[in-house]
């Protein structure tokens, strides 16, 4: 790896080494060229954003990261080691939680089920102790049902809980999707625009979320958003897409001042 | 008094239509005697329908529902009889499965409780390949044997295979589907290609009406096809009318519409508007066959009423009427059908009576008789019978069967 | 306020998880198992356990089964009817090779050839989806109603091609065949029913259940967030196929005791289809109430249909005010959907229908079962329409409002 | 050309609406507003307050998602148009994009904006016309034509929406956020086509947003929904002035503009309905 | 025995090849016959993702209903109108009580309300024809019955013209039906609904009309369909059955797709006849036709998950 050396922050936080590398990633559908030789890297701790104009292929780069899409080219590093092909849900297993940019909850489940399927991957008893709920099973539900209680404490969704998840509006459920990824407790969270659709308000909780979970679980966060006012204030390295192809990378403020993005992304200077 | 006989009968379904015919028939018995005789022995006679589809699981709902006050249970089909058969034999009901069923089920003293009077389908087989083999010996011949995928048309099975090794002839099975019964063209491509000398049917429902279609359209010769006295039904004839000239059908019954009965049906239930039947149904061989049917019902319950001197009698005694019917010449001129069925009789050891039939010949326009009876030759498969019923009350076990009762009488 | 809630709080996460959150609905649960276990087999006849009480059970369980796949994993089937047969032969392999083992072990150990089966033609699911996958199902529908008919050693080399079941003795009384009482037959299933119910309950609401339903929700987004798909629709398959093959089991072995291929052919899956949806596709109890309105109500129909008011006995009388109501509760509903109109047209058939009835006319039994046929078409699309989400989802908002009750919001 | 100018005259008028979902979920708890002809209103609000179901129920689309109108009425330009069907609404000139861009993922961007002139009847030519006129708006679609719309961009399908419902020539459009995952630049672009669409071709507009920044610079007038209630309403550049708007929805207070960084600092002032 | 497998059969075709044409005919009938029904499938399905299990039902109605109407003493062809009619209430009235209140609905309460449509169709069918087996009006509707026979390479062909007329009305029918699905605004307008019908609607795609008229081709496809089956088989329910073939011919085709149901319904009318004459009635008991297709279907899936027409299935979060 190349740089596995921290760096500190504007705002004078320590943040450590390579977690994620992506190196020379290309990814085409048929003849569209989704994304174009781009490389980039997550440091550990960080939060990291990924901007860009619609269709720019940000999602797709999430989805690359999270094993959804198998790049056409290029190699994936992750905690040091080339990643080889896998599944998403290996992936999942490694660490890696996300939320969608079109919510993708299970609607026919409650909040709570909705959130404690985020820690699947941390229970493994058999189907005989499942169906007898007896010994490891139940215990096991009941380990993991207070850690997503902490879960929902945290994101204040207490009294939703028991509600299908069908029913919840539109930033609630963007709220149940995050609660969802928190609960597997993972190294690297990927949000997928966890504002779209909210009021400021709203978006003011949201952050909130976003930052303790980055201040209190150290969790490192690479999420994509178009509001502009977010990602400045909330990331401390932003990647910036066009067309498939890495137009800018960097502070929020290195970035605010390229040209490059002012002409593709921004329009006017925010 | 009312005597409690249901039918559970099949007017839906995909064998709806040649049930209907039947149904129509038997029930129209029944009508005629209460309505001229007043019932039987001075007993009406209520001959419910219980309306099973020709599905088993309705069937045995029916059974249930109806083996109450039942003095008798009449399943009408072979899967229902298979189903209900050992449940008979702990109620104490007697199964009447004319023509259908089980053929062991003439052994009287293992099923004690089963009648299918007045031939089985071993009878049958056997009949139609004596009157094959009577236009010439079968050695080294080839014979279809095109059934239903059923255990309806897997019945005769033993007999055939038996006949074709003792007579050395070809016997070449060919199922058909309860799915594929209106689109056989797969089955009458194989027979194409074998050239059998003849096709023996053991069909029903819609499959007969498909196969004798194709039959037409790949140019079988009508007359080497034989069907079961199921796969004789006049309406799948028509269909082909003209073009189905030559094509036989086995038959315990036939519909000679001179009879007397004819008449007294026409006057005291058709004309009464108390049928469901109609002018060209009637000509046909099946309804005819559903007044034989009830019939040979109404002699087993005037057998019973005149040994234990009531009217009222219960499921034990018309058991006893139906091991002693003697449908003797004189007796059917009496009943008025005299040619519509063949003399036959039971006793508690021979439930089927074995009565033999005449092979039909369709003429265009309708069936006529063109053989004199023919008699099943029982020995050659009497060791079938009792093996196939032995080996049934072994692993039915235990078994009830008529103790008193010996083959010898 | 029947339902109140207030005042029941949770101070642990194991009260919260417990079967029975709201006290109320233990009770009704209460009530339910006495009336299962104790007052119905003391009051009821012999023909309401063989026609009504064990079918339902077993039906249930087979949609119960059917609904771990389709209701909760999401994966569409249409090959119960082959599944439950799978598990019926491999009951009769059993019970045929080791006649000395105890039936209930037998038939719950033929749950697990269904489970094999069925985890073998779950394996194109990972590929296949929605619609398409139901091919799947169907091929295995189609294939092995085909392998029952054809491969003879299923059903030990029977000429009749349909399975037998015999006599078999457990503690002392028979427990399957035609010697066995309705009503031990009525037990087993009960307890089967019951124990594998519990266990479906326990599969459902844990880990496992989470994984179907996240499975069959969103499959990528289940995937993304660490589900390995392909087990997660194989354990649907298998815990799904292994209890429908105990349902079938049960239902040649304790209901029917025969059965032929045909039994199992696709009718058979669309009717445990219907159950599972009717009662509400992703729940437990719905398939009770599904159950109860798909096999019951024909039976229900029949005997209303079959019975005039004059002769009517007190069982029948309550039917009869029973359906008043659920006539008048229809009435209402059909108001609400279509317009008074359509409200009319049906409140004037049910009259003519009654005014029928009151007078003594008799409709012929084919008429009732076409009458019945449709009847059941529309009573499915009529409850689809006020309640897609089944029976079940019916009975919660009812539970819902009696919560909030008297209040309206 | 119609008149640009926005006149006084009543649209579309909701009187005091309930919205019943399922039978039991009361979500709007007597609604009212009016839209004038040729404005564009604006209807703000949080998560769930009810702006998508009040759309819904305008354009009849609640049926279809077991909801129902328990009580009021909608009146559009005068006529009760509660029990029509939608497709008779578009055809008087209501269409509404919905919230979540609901494009024909099967069809190309082309097609579903052909979709779009269903109910047209003046002729291939117009049509024609006005597909160019769409394309001169969105040049992204016009590049990505041919694509089946399943496989485009969130931005790119959002386009796709509200240019369908531009070719339908509806006189007003129910539009529900628009903005919704849309990039800066384009959501000011979104907006500047809902303005010139509304001076040049006298198009009105009922926008729900959550972007109340955008929104009520470019609304005439606006209505503020919490709870299923309507708390407060009135003329877009009263209600940028207003002090809670303003914190609120506007993200802004008295020192200017916050920093989302400093969330976690300041408490928030008490809500109109707790 | 691989001999059996792999040798014997094409020995079997190529010595006696005059049969071979004739299995292969038989097969092309019976799979135009299949793709016919397949196609109703597919434009109710198009047009509303609805998975219309009542299409075999309907041939037998429609069938019934024209036989019946002659029975009653209506001119043949005066029938054929009428008939046409009845289905067209038939739509409207499916429309209007089962359709409309479940607009929305997850695909499979859909699908379960048509199979209750079916039930009801079988009783109410029963309850006014009853459930004797009719005889198509074939001659009436002067469609040609008598046969043609060929003599190629010395052998015999039978061809039935009834089979010929058939296959010349079917490659018409979906002639016309691939014009108006691509080349007509209905034709796209039926495309969007299946896509998504909250979206449909509020561009102002009126789901009854476009239910109503597709329900009715559906229905004159089906009358189409019954003429044809009827006038080889007779007109009974036990035609229902046959629907299922149906069912694999739309999997194999892709459910969307026209050219679909043509290809797969010939594909698999020919394969099974194929397969059943040379491979399942000496090798396997006979009677594999009854889950040939469905086998043959599930393996092309494993390959193309979509059916070979079908579209692609779009994957995206
Ligand atoms: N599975 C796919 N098949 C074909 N094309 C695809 C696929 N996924 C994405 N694309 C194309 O790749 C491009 C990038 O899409 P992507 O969703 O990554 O954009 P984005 O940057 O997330 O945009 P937005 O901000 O609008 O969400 C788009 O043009 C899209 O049409
Ligand atoms: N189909 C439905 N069934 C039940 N409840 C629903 C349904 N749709 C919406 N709701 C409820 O109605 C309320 C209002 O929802 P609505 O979508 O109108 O809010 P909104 O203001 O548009 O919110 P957002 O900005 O998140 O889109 C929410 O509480 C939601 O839970
Ligand atoms: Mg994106
Ligand atoms: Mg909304």
């Amino acid at each position: 790896m190349k740089d596995t050396e921290g760096y500190v922050t504007a705002d004078g936080r320590q943040i450590g080494g390579t977690l994620m590398e992506m190196r020379n990633i290309t990814l085409r559908f048929g003849g569209v060229v989704a994304i174009q030789d781009i490389s980039f890297d997550i440091h550990e701790g960080e939060v990291r954003a990924i901007i860009g104009p619609n269709g720019a292929g940000k999602s797709s780069m999430l989805n690359v990261i999270s094993g959804f899409y198998t790049p056409s080219e290029g190699e994936v590093w992750y905690q040091g080691a080339k990643r080889p092909p896998m599944k998403p849900y290996e992936v999942a297993r490694q660490g890696v939680a996300r939320t969608f940019q079109n919510i993708a909850l299970f609607e026919g489940m409650t909040v709570l089920d909705n959130v404690m399927t985020g820690r699947l991957t941390h229970m493994n008893a058999g189907v005989v102790s499942q169906a007898l709920w007896w010994g490891k099973a139940r215990n096991e539900e009941m380990e993991n049902r207070e850690k997503v209680e902490r879960v929902i404490d945290f994101l204040e969704i207490q009294n939703i809980r028991k509600t299908p998840v069908g029913r919840l509006p539109y930033g609630l459920k963007k709220r149940v999707e995050l609660a969802r990824a928190l609960a597997a407790e993972p190294s690297l969270l990927l949000l997928d625009e966890p504002m779209a659709g909210m009021n400021v308000e709203e978006k003011e909780d949201m952050s909130r979320f976003i930052l303790d979970v980055n201040d209190e679980f150290g969790t490192t966060i690479c999420l994509i958003e178009h509001d502009m006012g977010v990602v400045m204030d909330l990331s401390d390295r932003v990647v910036v897409m066009d067309y498939g192809k890495k137009i800018g990378d960097g502070t929020p403020d290195e970035v605010r001042n390229n040209q490059d993005v002012i002409d593709a992304y921004l329009g006017v200077p925010h | 008094q009312e005597l409690y006989t249901p039918n559970l009968a099949y007017r839906t379904g995909p064998f709806a239509a040649t049930g209907i015919p039947l149904m129509n028939g038997q029930a129209d018995y029944m009508t005629m005697l209460n309505q001229r005789d007043g019932g039987i022995g001075g007993a009406t006679i209520d001959f419910e329908e219980c309306e099973t589809g020709y599905s088993t699981e309705k069937g045995v709902e029916c059974y249930e529902k109806t083996k109450g006050e039942a003095i008798v249970t009449q399943p009408w089909s072979t899967g229902i009889t298979l189903q209900v058969l050992p449940k008979t034999n702990v109620d104490e009901i007697p199964i009447l499965a004319p023509g259908y069923g089980f053929s062991p089920m003439a052994d009287g003293t293992v099923f004690q409780w089963a009648f299918n009077m007045p031939a089985g389908y071993w009878d049958g087989a056997d009949m139609i390949i004596q009157h094959l083999e009577a236009e010439g010996s079968l050695e080294g011949k080839k014979i279809a044997f095109l059934h239903l995928d059923h255990p309806f048309g897997k019945e005769p099975l033993p007999v055939m295979e038996m006949h074709a090794e003792n007579k050395g002839f070809e016997l070449l099975p060919i199922p058909v589907g309860l799915n594929e019964m209106q689109n056989q063209s797969a089955q009458w491509l194989q027979i194409r290609r074998e050239r059998p000398d003849y096709v023996v049917m053991w069909g029903w429902g819609a499959m007969n009406a498909g196969a004798i279609t194709e039959a037409v359209k790949t140019k079988f010769p009508m007359e080497n096809f034989v069907g079961v006295w199921w796969a004789g039904h006049d309406a799948d004839l028509k269909l082909v009318g003209e073009d189905g000239k030559g094509y036989k059908s086995i038959s315990w019954s036939f519909p000679n519409l001179d009879a007397p009965l004819m008449k007294e049906i026409k006057e005291h239930v058709i004309d009464a508007g108390l049928s469901q039947t109609n002018e060209e149904e009637m000509q046909g061989v099946f309804y005819g066959r559903g007044l034989v049917m009830s019939a040979i019902l109404a002699e087993g319950i005037k057998n019973a009423q005149e040994n234990f001197g009531t009217a009222d009698i219960d499921a034990t005694q018309l058991r006893w009427g139906l091991e002693n019917i003697n449908l003797t010449q004189e007796r059917i001129v009496e009943l008025g059908m005299e040619g519509m069925v063949p003399p036959f009789s039971t006793s508690c050891a021979n439930h089927t009576g074995h009565s033999g039939g005449w092979m039909l010949e369709w003429d265009g326009a309708k069936f006529v008789k063109a053989s004199d009876l023919i008699m099943p030759n029982v020995d050659a498969y009497a060791d079938l019978i009792q093996n196939a019923a032995e080996e049934y009350a072994t692993s039915n076990a235990p078994w009830d069967r008529n103790e008193e009762c010996s083959v010898s009488n | 306020m029947l339902y109140r809630t207030a005042g029941q709080f949770k101070t642990s996460y194991i009260a919260d998880q417990a079967l029975f959150p709201v006290r109320q609905d233990a009770f009704l649960l209460g009530i339910i198992l006495i009336f299962g276990w104790v007052i119905f087999p003391m009051t009821a006849s012999e023909f309401t356990v063989q026609t009504l009480l064990i079918p339902i059970l077993i039906y249930a369980l087979a949609a119960m089964g059917l609904n771990i796949l389709t209701g909760f994993a999401g994966q569409l089937s249409l090959g119960t009817g082959a599944f439950m047969g799978v598990g019926a032969y491999a009951c009769y392999k059993i019970i045929t090779i080791f006649p000395e083992l105890n039936p209930v072990i037998a038939i719950l150990l033929s749950g697990f050839f269904s489970a094999g089966i069925g985890v073998a033609f779950g394996i194109p699911s990972l590929r296949i989806k929605g619609f398409y996958l139901a091919i799947a199902t169907l091929a295995a529908q189609f294939f092995l109603a085909w392998l029952f008919e054809k491969w003879s050693w299923l059903y030990n080399y029977n000429a009749s091609g349909a399975i037998q079941v015999p006599n078999s003795e457990a503690f002392g009384i028979f427990v399957m065949g035609p010697q066995a009482a309705s009503i031990t037959e009525y037990y087993i299933v009960l307890f089967v029913v019951t124990l594998l119910t519990v266990l479906c309950i326990n599969l459902t609401r844990g880990n496992l259940g989470r994984t179907w339903k996240a499975t069959r929700d969103m499959d990528i987004a289940a995937e993304l967030i660490g589900i390995n798909l392909l087990k997660s629709k194989l354990t649907a398959f298998a815990v799904s196929s292994y209890i429908v093959g105990v349902a079938g089991a049960l239902y040649v072995f304790m209901w029917k005791g025969a059965a032929e291929p045909n039994v199992f052919y696709i009718q058979l899956s669309f009717q445990v289809l219907f159950i599972a949806i009717i009662g509400g596709l992703g729940s437990i109890m719905g398939n009770y109430l599904g159950a109860i309105l798909i096999v019951g109500l024909p039976v229900v129909l029949n005997v209303v249909a079959g019975t005039q008011v004059f002769e009517m006995s007190t069982g029948s009388a309550i039917l009869l005010i029973v359906l008043i109501a659920v006539a008048t509760f229809l009435f209402g509903v059909a108001r609400n959907l279509w317009g008074m109109g359509a409200a009319i047209g049906f409140g004037a058939v049910t009259l003519i229908y009654g005014y029928a009835q009151l007078h003594g006319f008799r409709i012929e039994s084919a008429m009732i079962e076409h009458i019945n046929v449709m009847i059941i078409g529309a009573l499915i699309i009529f409850f689809l329409i006020i309640e897609p989400h089944g029976l079940n989802q019916l009975w919660r908002l009812i539970r819902e409002k009696l919560i909030i009750w008297p209040f309206p919001h | 050309m119609l008149d640009a100018t926005r006149t006084n005259e009543t649209l579309l008028e909701v009187n005091n609406i309930e919205v019943i979902y399922n039978h039991v979920i009361l979500v709007l708890k007597g609604v009212s507003l009016t839209v004038k002809k040729g404005g564009i209103t604006a209807l703000l609000g949080g998560n769930g307050a009810g702006k998508t179901t009040t759309l819904k129920a305008i354009s009849n689309l609640l049926h279809s998602e077991r909801g129902e109108v328990t009580k009021g009425s909608i009146l559009y330009q005068g006529e009760r148009v509660q029990d029509l069907d939608p497709a008779a609404l578009v055809k008087r000139g209501v269409i509404q994009v919905m919230e979540g861009r609901h494009c024909f993922g099967h069809l190309t961007v082309e097609e579903n904006l052909l979709t779009g002139a269903y109910t047209r009847k003046d002729g291939k030519a117009a049509i024609q016309n006005d597909l160019e006129l769409v394309y001169s708006y969105f040049p992204r679609l016009k590049e990505r034509r041919k694509s089946q719309a399943g496989y485009t961009s969130g931005g790119e399908q959002q386009m796709t929406a509200i240019g369908r419902a531009l070719m339908s020539r509806p006189q007003t459009i129910l539009l529900d956020e628009p903005s919704m995952g849309l990039a800066p630049q384009l959501v000011e672009q979104i907006f500047e086509i809902v303005k010139s669409v509304n001076e040049n071709e006298g198009v009105s507009f009922l926008l729900a947003e959550q972007n109340t920044n955008v929104a009520l610079r470019y609304a005439h007038e606006g209505y503020i929904l919490e709870n299923g209630r309507v708390v407060m309403d009135g003329p877009a550049s009263e209600l940028r002035e207003n002090q809670d708007v303003k914190e609120f929805y506007l993200g802004v207070s008295d020192e200017g503009r916050k920093s989302f960084r400093n969330v976690r600092s300041y408490r928030r002032r008490k809500r109109w309905l707790a | 025995m691989l001999n059996d497998i792999f040798i014997a059969p094409f020995v079997d075709m190529v010595e006696a090849p005059d049969f071979l044409m004739q299995v292969l005919w038989e097969g092309l009938v019976s799979g135009i016959l299949y793709a016919l029904i397949a196609l109703g499938f597919v434009l109710i399905f198009r047009s509303s993702r609805i998975f219309n299990f009542a299409q075999g039902i309907m041939v037998v109605f429609a069938a019934l209903t024209l036989v019946g109407l002659f029975a009653m003493g209506v001119p043949a062809w005066l029938s054929v109108g009428l008939t046409l009619v009845v289905m067209f209430v038939l739509a409207v009235v499916i429309e209007r009580v089962v359709l409309r209140p479940l607009v929305g609905q997850p695909d499979i309460i859909l699908f379960m309300a048509t199979i209750g449509i079916t039930l009801f169709l079988i009783g109410l069918g029963e309850t006014i024809f009853g459930g004797e087996n009719k005889v198509m009006i074939t001659e009436e509707l002067g469609i040609p019955t008598g046969d043609t026979v060929l003599e190629p390479f010395g052998g015999l062909l039978i061809l039935q013209h009834l089979d010929i007329t058939v296959v010349i009305v079917a490659t018409l029918l979906v002639l016309a039906l691939l014009a108006f699905l691509n080349y007509t605004q209905m034709g796209r307008a039926i495309r969007a609904l299946g896509d998504d019908h909250q979206a449909a609607l509020s561009v102002g795609i009126s789901l009854q009309t476009i239910w109503v008229l597709v329900w009715f081709i559906a229905g004159i496809i089906a009358l189409v369909t019954g003429i044809a089956w009827g006038a080889r088989a007779g007109v009974s329910f036990a035609l229902e059955v046959i629907a299922y073939k149906a069912l694999p011919v739309l999997m194999l085709g892709g459910l969307e797709s026209i050219t679909g149901a043509i290809v797969g319904g010939l594909m698999i009318g020919i394969l099974e006849k194929l397969f059943e004459i040379y491979w399942g009635q000496p090798l396997l008991g006979g009677n594999t036709e009854t889950w040939f297709a469905f086998v043959l279907a599930l393996i092309v899936l494993l390959f193309r998950p979509q059916g070979l027409f079908g579209e692609r299935i779009i994957e995206r979060v």
